[in-house]
């Protein structure tokens, strides 16, 4: 064996536990559940064979999986816009310099180090429109989780809260590379600080912003602790999103087959918004690395 | 410093105040229902517990196997860090220093993964580690925790290893280094801000997994925290004072380490965000 | 031990980015390959060190065939343009790295690194850590990483690039100091052609992946091989001027700028006239004042002052000429002055090739 | 130094590893057979392990090993989806909420139990409860402890207006009205019920539905949505919200301990819960200790009150390695003095009817005589295997209805096309 072919299998070899633990751990269940949405799995109809796309067809005529993608569109679409805006704002004031910055940086992570399972218990105990604290704080007395219109901007406010600290510490480290001076030119240059927001840090922070955003997508659309334990779904299944959805129909009523379609599909969205982004980020790069 | 200085520090210290209790508020909320006396936990006001009343911690931290969650959690995050970078590591290096064919693919394959619902892979999963003979027992946990903290540790690793100048990768080749050697002389230690960061996030990341955790354990031998606390509601009875009491305990040895390390984080994530 | 290379070859992709069909780096050489950026010469380093594996091709040190042998045991010490200092170790941990490495006892080590250091002048630095150097310090340590190794070759990439001028004039000399020291082979990249120049006993100049001159300084700066070669070296850089060749019964003549010079016999000239082109390094460019009759008649454009010398931009029919004179000779902006060029100091190049073109007459 | 730290922690890795690997070992052939029981979280299941020993003393040849699963019914049943699906033998014993019997016994995952365990044992145990752990001609588990849905009411302030206890809704209405009528001025409401988009739901409504005569699902097969009976209960449900204001309209985020801590804090006239609550409501902190009053849940004139029966079932893992033991732990657990425990130290209902006449019993707990009605009277929910799916289908009609976003007739008509889809699909 050559030094040089030595020197590739090398790099291989390096990669090969990596490879192997994923292949074993995360490929074959997701190459199992493929096989599964192939098929009509039934154990309480005692029904078990191979049906094509027969459960995907279905999928198109389903009136909850569509209103369940509506609901996880609008999910993502409004708490990862509103993360982002959050996340923005805070990294921008964390960026000053200031007494007791370090304490301020630490205190908006927090509830990024709280499990979702337990987020969503705090939330729901806020939420709870007879002794919740929050219509004791605004005086109001909003059926927050109850009421068809509030229940998702409920859950949406929810995973803003826990998620933010996310979004703000990676959009902190995105402009913690901004060099200084560009800041000092465009203010001889005669930019205000909106101007120079504009101008400078969006285009400069765009890459960070895409990464955050594919992150926070896939996140996002994957939503499920949360609303679980917040709504269940409900109210008439207004906050119902493809994942809860997903897991009703494997766990609660045992459509193996079909469930897992819903999931599998649910994948495909997620995988197609991010080859976008990923799209849009390589040209981002490529922008900038032109500059 | 003048009117209009003063007035946009303000500004920004009024919005600063806004966001800390934004993200404090559920914090201080949790911690006054879980001080709360039992009867009046379904009332407000009173807003504040009066008094005051540990009875709520002092039932959890005495509740039978507490304890031993508590540590199964401990060595499941600490164990999963561990083993993520173990794998991770050498991949990560693979990936970022030397030409690996199919670089791009090997990394959108793994983020893939990570985009596959949880529930969906749930339960082939666990078909896989009954036949393994690992069911029930804090590896089947962390194995699986590892493996899904992997394509965030691989990708921010990458990013490190990305950063540090190619120069001195060659010059531990030529001073003699495999790649072991510049492993762990150059490029471990060069990395560290880094793999502070990227530990800490796989740490709370494995402290804070319910789904996996709830589906591969069976007993208090392996059961981790989020578990336990699911496991604090009766069949209809929610005990809400011990479930607050439950979180904040959960809650204080992530709040710990990001307070220690929340300086690491931002100055390890700055070096891996900016690539992407 | 020479270094023999033979029928050297790296492709990248599409692209060929090195291609020697044979060198030989003699023992104890103090060689330097230069060129522009993307030339290939920094591949060169590091196929020698085996930090690139050739495509084709054979390096031989001595008997010893390298190819197959890890960085680590091709007996190389590398010099990097950014140092490669490890940022974690100090000073003498960085030295010591390499021979630790190669798990030489404690007690030797220590004394190599005491040894390197005091002869580097950097032994009050030893505890030091990288950031905490100066550049010219952090190039000391670097050299002295290379020296304590004591090994049969010394590569330098571009080692001097990142320090301000006078430093690097210094640098410059120690280096030459060392080597005189040292007796061993040094291979030396850079773009800098006055540091080849200066440096080296021979150089290669490289473009686009292979060798268009191998000699030594003397030699590329006043015989360039072609014109890429004769517009790398000198500064300012030699003139170009269009020129007809033609081949009389009376000899040899170039038609430049109106004037027809005679330069003697021409070794084979197959047609009666050919396009070339003139090189006039601006040193070779002689300016007397209007009152002359000899000469072309000029009129000096800009004035730009280095130091003893005045660079002249002249220009003959519109095309500017470049020529360096005595900063006290006193011309003007303005000024008409006559220029004249000595025959024998015209190099001829082909219009065509850009090969040189060699006078039979003036070849000696 | 750092690669050193470094590899002393992966020794440690291997050290944990191997540590805990050794735990695993092969039971030897003399030693006794182990029993895995794994049930969830119930009220004060400490007691339960105390019956287990008597039962492990019973039969020294068996030891049982529970293993407890979280009470919230969906993280329990997918659990044992995930496990039965995949065959695993690592439990024998298993708690089944009633409406997943049927399911479980049709999926082929329970053992048959009908001749070890005999009629006779069979006979004092509640005969609805025991009617959903048939599927054919078979027995695939037995009633453990059951469950109905009871009222609970203010005594206190309903003896302040010289009212009795409701019989059937518009008595109940008009009870409510006129007691926040002159009650007005505190946070009083009228009636509190399980509005939430769950399961807890579909048994609230239930109660309305077939309190009117109307049904779910005729013969386990037909669906009887949108006959007039049920939309009837449908829009008397949605007119407490809306017309009556008697129910709040947070009832939609209600489940039974929602409902409870606002009945608990003496903020509401009735509630519709199990009865579980009892022994808090009368704790010394609760406000409303000693003022509460149990009954059975309410009808509609010309109609009898049918509570909707919940409950725990036992049932042995079909892949059991164990069949025989596990049964014999089955049928100690219904038997006579198990179920006097079982209702005496767990605080459940037992499955025993016989139990409640016991004197012992009686004296213990006094409010059993106001809840034995409510257990002689309930009926299941439609016991067949897609119960759980019909379920799916029905809960966000029915919170469509509760929430007022949709009329009974339309939420029905939808929920009935989708339940007939599925019955022809199979």
């Amino acid at each position: 064996m050559t030094d040089a072919t030595r020197e590739r299998l090398g790099r291989y070899a390096l990669l090969g536990p990596a490879a192997l633990f994923v292949a074993g751990v995360a490929l074959l269940p997701v190459l199992f559940t493929l096989w599964l949405s192939l098929r009509r799995q039934l154990p309480i109809f005692g029904v078990s064979r191979f049906v094509g796309f027969e459960n995907y067809r279905f999928l198109l005529e389903d009136g909850r999986f569509w209103s369940a993608s509506a609901h996880t569109g609008y999910f993502v679409l409004f708490s990862v816009t509103l993360e982002l805006a959050l996340g923005l704002g805070i990294a921008l004031l964390l960026r000053q310099r200031f007494p007791g910055r370090g304490v301020a940086c630490a205190l908006v992570l927090l509830p990024w180090a709280v499990p979702s399972v337990v987020a969503a218990r705090f939330w729901e105990w806020i939420f709870n429109s007879d002794y919740g604290v929050l219509n004791y704080l605004l005086g109001t007395s909003v059926n927050w989780l109850g009421d068809p219109r509030w229940a998702l901007p409920a859950a949406i406010l929810a995973d803003v809260w826990k998620t933010t600290p996310f979004v703000a510490l990676l959009l902190l480290a995105g402009l913690q590379v901004i060099p200084e001076e560009l800041y000092r030119a465009a203010r001889i240059d005669g930019a205000n600080s909106l101007q120079a927001f504009r101008r400078i840090t969006l285009p400069l922070l765009m890459p960070v912003i895409l990464l955050v955003l594919l992150f926070r997508t896939m996140d996002a659309a994957r939503i499920f602790d949360l609303i679980f334990v917040l709504t269940g779904g409900g109210p008439a299944n207004r906050t119902e999103t493809l994942v809860v959805y997903a897991y009703k129909l494997l766990y609660r009523t045992l459509q193996f087959g079909y469930g897992s379609a819903v999931a599998v599909t649910t994948f495909l969205f997620i995988l197609a918004l991010s080859l976008a982004y990923l799209r849009i980020f390589r040209r981002a790069w490529r922008m900038r690395e032109d500059r | 410093m003048d009117w209009k200085q003063l007035l946009r520090w303000l500004a920004g210290g009024l919005l600063l105040g806004l966001f800390v209790s934004f993200a404090l508020g559920p914090f201080i909320w949790q911690l006054i229902t879980a001080l709360k006396p039992a009867g009046q936990l379904a009332q407000l006001p009173p807003l504040l517990p009066a008094p005051p009343t540990a009875q709520h911690f002092v039932a959890v931290l005495g509740a039978p196997g507490f304890l031993r969650v508590a540590a199964n959690s401990v060595f499941v995050a600490v164990t999963t860090m561990l083993l993520a970078f173990i794998l991770g590591v050498p991949a990560a290096y693979a990936l970022a220093k030397l030409q690996v064919g199919g670089r791009q693919v090997i990394l959108a394959a793994l983020l893939c993964f990570s985009m596959f619902p949880a529930i969906a892979n749930v339960a082939p999963l666990y078909l896989l580690f009954i036949h393994l003979g690992i069911r029930d027992s804090v590896f089947a946990v962390v194995i699986t925790h590892s493996v899904f903290a992997l394509p965030f540790t691989v990708w921010t690793l990458t990013n490190f290893f990305q950063e540090i100048p190619n120069d001195l990768y060659r010059a531990a080749r030529i001073d003699g280094c495999s790649h072991g050697g510049i492993l762990r002389h150059v490029v471990l230690p060069l990395a560290m801000p880094g793999l502070v960061s990227v530990g800490l996030l796989v740490f709370i990341f494995s402290w804070n997994e319910f789904l996996y955790s709830f589906t591969l354990t069976a007993t208090e031998r392996s059961r981790t925290l989020p578990v336990a606390i699911a496991l604090f509601a009766g069949l209809h009875e929610i005990p809400w004072g011990e479930i607050a009491a439950a979180a904040i305990l959960a809650t204080i040895p992530t709040v710990v380490l990001v307070f220690l390390f929340q300086r690491r984080i931002i100055s390890g994530l700055t070096a891996g965000a900016v690539k992407g | 031990m020479d270094l023999d290379i033979t029928n050297l070859s790296k492709q990248f992709k599409d692209q060929m980015a090195v291609q020697i069909p044979s060198l030989t780096i003699r023992q104890g050489e103090f060689f330097t390959f230069v060129g522009p950026s993307g030339s290939g010469k920094s591949t060169i380093l590091n196929l020698i060190a085996g930090l690139e594996q050739p495509s084709t091709g054979l390096l031989r040190l001595g008997e010893r065939l390298l190819n197959d042998l890890p960085p680590h045991k091709r007996d190389v010490a590398f010099v990097f343009q950014s140092y490669a200092l490890y940022p974690h170790l100090t000073v003498s941990q960085n030295l010591a790295f390499p021979l630790e490495l190669a798990h030489i006892p404690r007690e030797t080590i220590r004394h190599r690194v005491q040894e390197v250091s005091s002869s580097l002048g950097i032994a009050t630095l030893v505890d030091k850590r990288p950031a905490q150097l100066s550049g010219g310090e952090r190039q000391r340590v670097a050299l002295g990483r290379a020296i304590i190794r004591h090994p049969h070759l010394f590569l330098f990439d571009e080692p001097l690039s990142n320090l301000d001028a006078p430093l690097r004039a210094q640098m410059r000399k120690e280096l030459r100091q060392l080597h005189q020291r040292l007796n061993t082979t040094f291979i030396y990249v850079t773009h800098d052609q006055e540091e080849a120049l200066s440096l080296s006993d021979r150089i290669a100049v490289m473009q686009a992946g292979r060798i268009q001159q191998c000699d030594s300084p003397r030699a590329v700066y006043g015989q360039p091989a072609n014109r890429f070669v004769a517009s790398f070296f000198g500064s300012p850089p030699m003139n170009f001027f269009p020129a007809e060749l033609q081949a009389s019964p009376e000899g040899t003549f170039v038609q430049l700028a109106g004037r027809r010079l005679h330069i003697g016999e021409l070794s084979p000239l197959s047609p009666k006239t050919m396009a070339v082109t003139v090189g006039i390094r601006p040193e070779d460019v002689r300016i007397r004042r209007e009152s002359a009759s000899e000469g072309w008649p000029m009129r000096i454009s800009h004035l730009e002052l280095h130091g003893g010398q005045t660079y002249l931009e002249l220009s003959i029919e519109g095309l500017p000429l470049t020529a360096v004179e005595r900063a006290d000779a006193g011309y003007r902006p303005g000024e008409e002055v006559r220029a004249t060029v000595g025959v024998e100091r015209l190099h001829l190049f082909d219009a065509q090739t850009g090969a040189r073109l060699t006078l039979k007459a003036s070849g000696q | 130094m750092r690669h050193k730290v470094s590899i002393s922690s992966l020794a440690l890795l291997l050290v944990l590893l191997g540590v805990t690997c050794s735990q695993y070992r092969a039971p030897g052939p003399n030693e006794p057979v182990t029993l895995v029981f794994k049930h969830a979280k119930h009220p004060r299941y400490a007691a339960l392990s105390q019956l287990i020993r008597q039962f492990e003393a019973e039969n020294p040849a068996i030891r049982v090993r529970e293993e407890i699963l979280p009470s919230s019914t969906d993280e329990q049943h997918q659990f044992y989806v995930i496990n039965l699906a995949a065959r695993a033998d690592d439990f024998d014993v298993l708690d089944m909420d009633i409406i997943w019997v049927p399911e479980f016994a049709r999926a082929g995952w329970l053992l048959p139990l009908d001749p070890s365990v005999t009629p006779a044992e069979l006979a004092p145990l509640n005969p609805a409860a025991l009617r959903a752990d048939w599927l054919g001609k078979r027995l695939y588990a037995v009633p453990w402890f059951v469950d109905a849905g009871v009222l609970y009411y203010r005594k206190d302030l309903l003896a302040k207006y010289g009212l009795g206890p409701p019989r059937t809704y518009p008595e109940l209405l008009e009870t409510a009205r006129t007691i926040l009528g002159k009650e007005h001025g505190s946070h009083l409401v009228g009636f509190v019920w399980q509005g939430m988009q769950y399961e807890g739901l579909v048994c609230a409504a239930l109660e309305f539905i077939r309190g009117n005569g109307g049904e779910l699902l005729h013969d386990g097969k037909n669906p009887a949505l949108t006959e007039p009976a049920t939309l009837e209960a449908l829009a008397f449900m949605n007119g407490l919200i809306r017309n009556y204001k008697v129910t709040p309209p947070l009832v939609t985020t209600l489940n039974e301990e929602a409902t409870r801590n606002i009945f608990q804090s003496g903020r509401a006239v009735f509630m519709r819960n199990w009865p579980y609550a009892w022994r808090l409501l009368n704790q010394p902190d609760s406000p409303v200790a000693g003022r509460v009053g149990i009954t059975v849940v309410p009808h509609f004139p010309g109609h009898a009150s049918v509570p909707t029966m919940g409950g725990f079932h036992l049932g042995v893992n079909i892949q059991s390695r164990h069949k025989a033991e596990a049964i014999a732990l089955v049928r100690f657990m219904i038997r006579r003095s198990a179920q006097k425990e079982v209702l005496l130290k767990l605080g459940v209902l037992s499955a025993d009817t016989g139990v409640y006449r016991d004197p012992e019993v009686q004296q213990a707990l006094p409010f059993l005589k106001d809840v034995l009605p409510a257990l002689e009277q309930a009926q299941p929910r439609p016991v067949t295997p897609y119960y759980l799916m019909i379920s799916q289908i029905v809960q966000p009609e029915l919170s469509a209805v509760v929430a007022g976003v949709r009329t009974p007739e339309r939420a029905m008509r939808s929920a009935d096309q989708q339940i007939r889809h599925l019955l022809e699909a199979q």
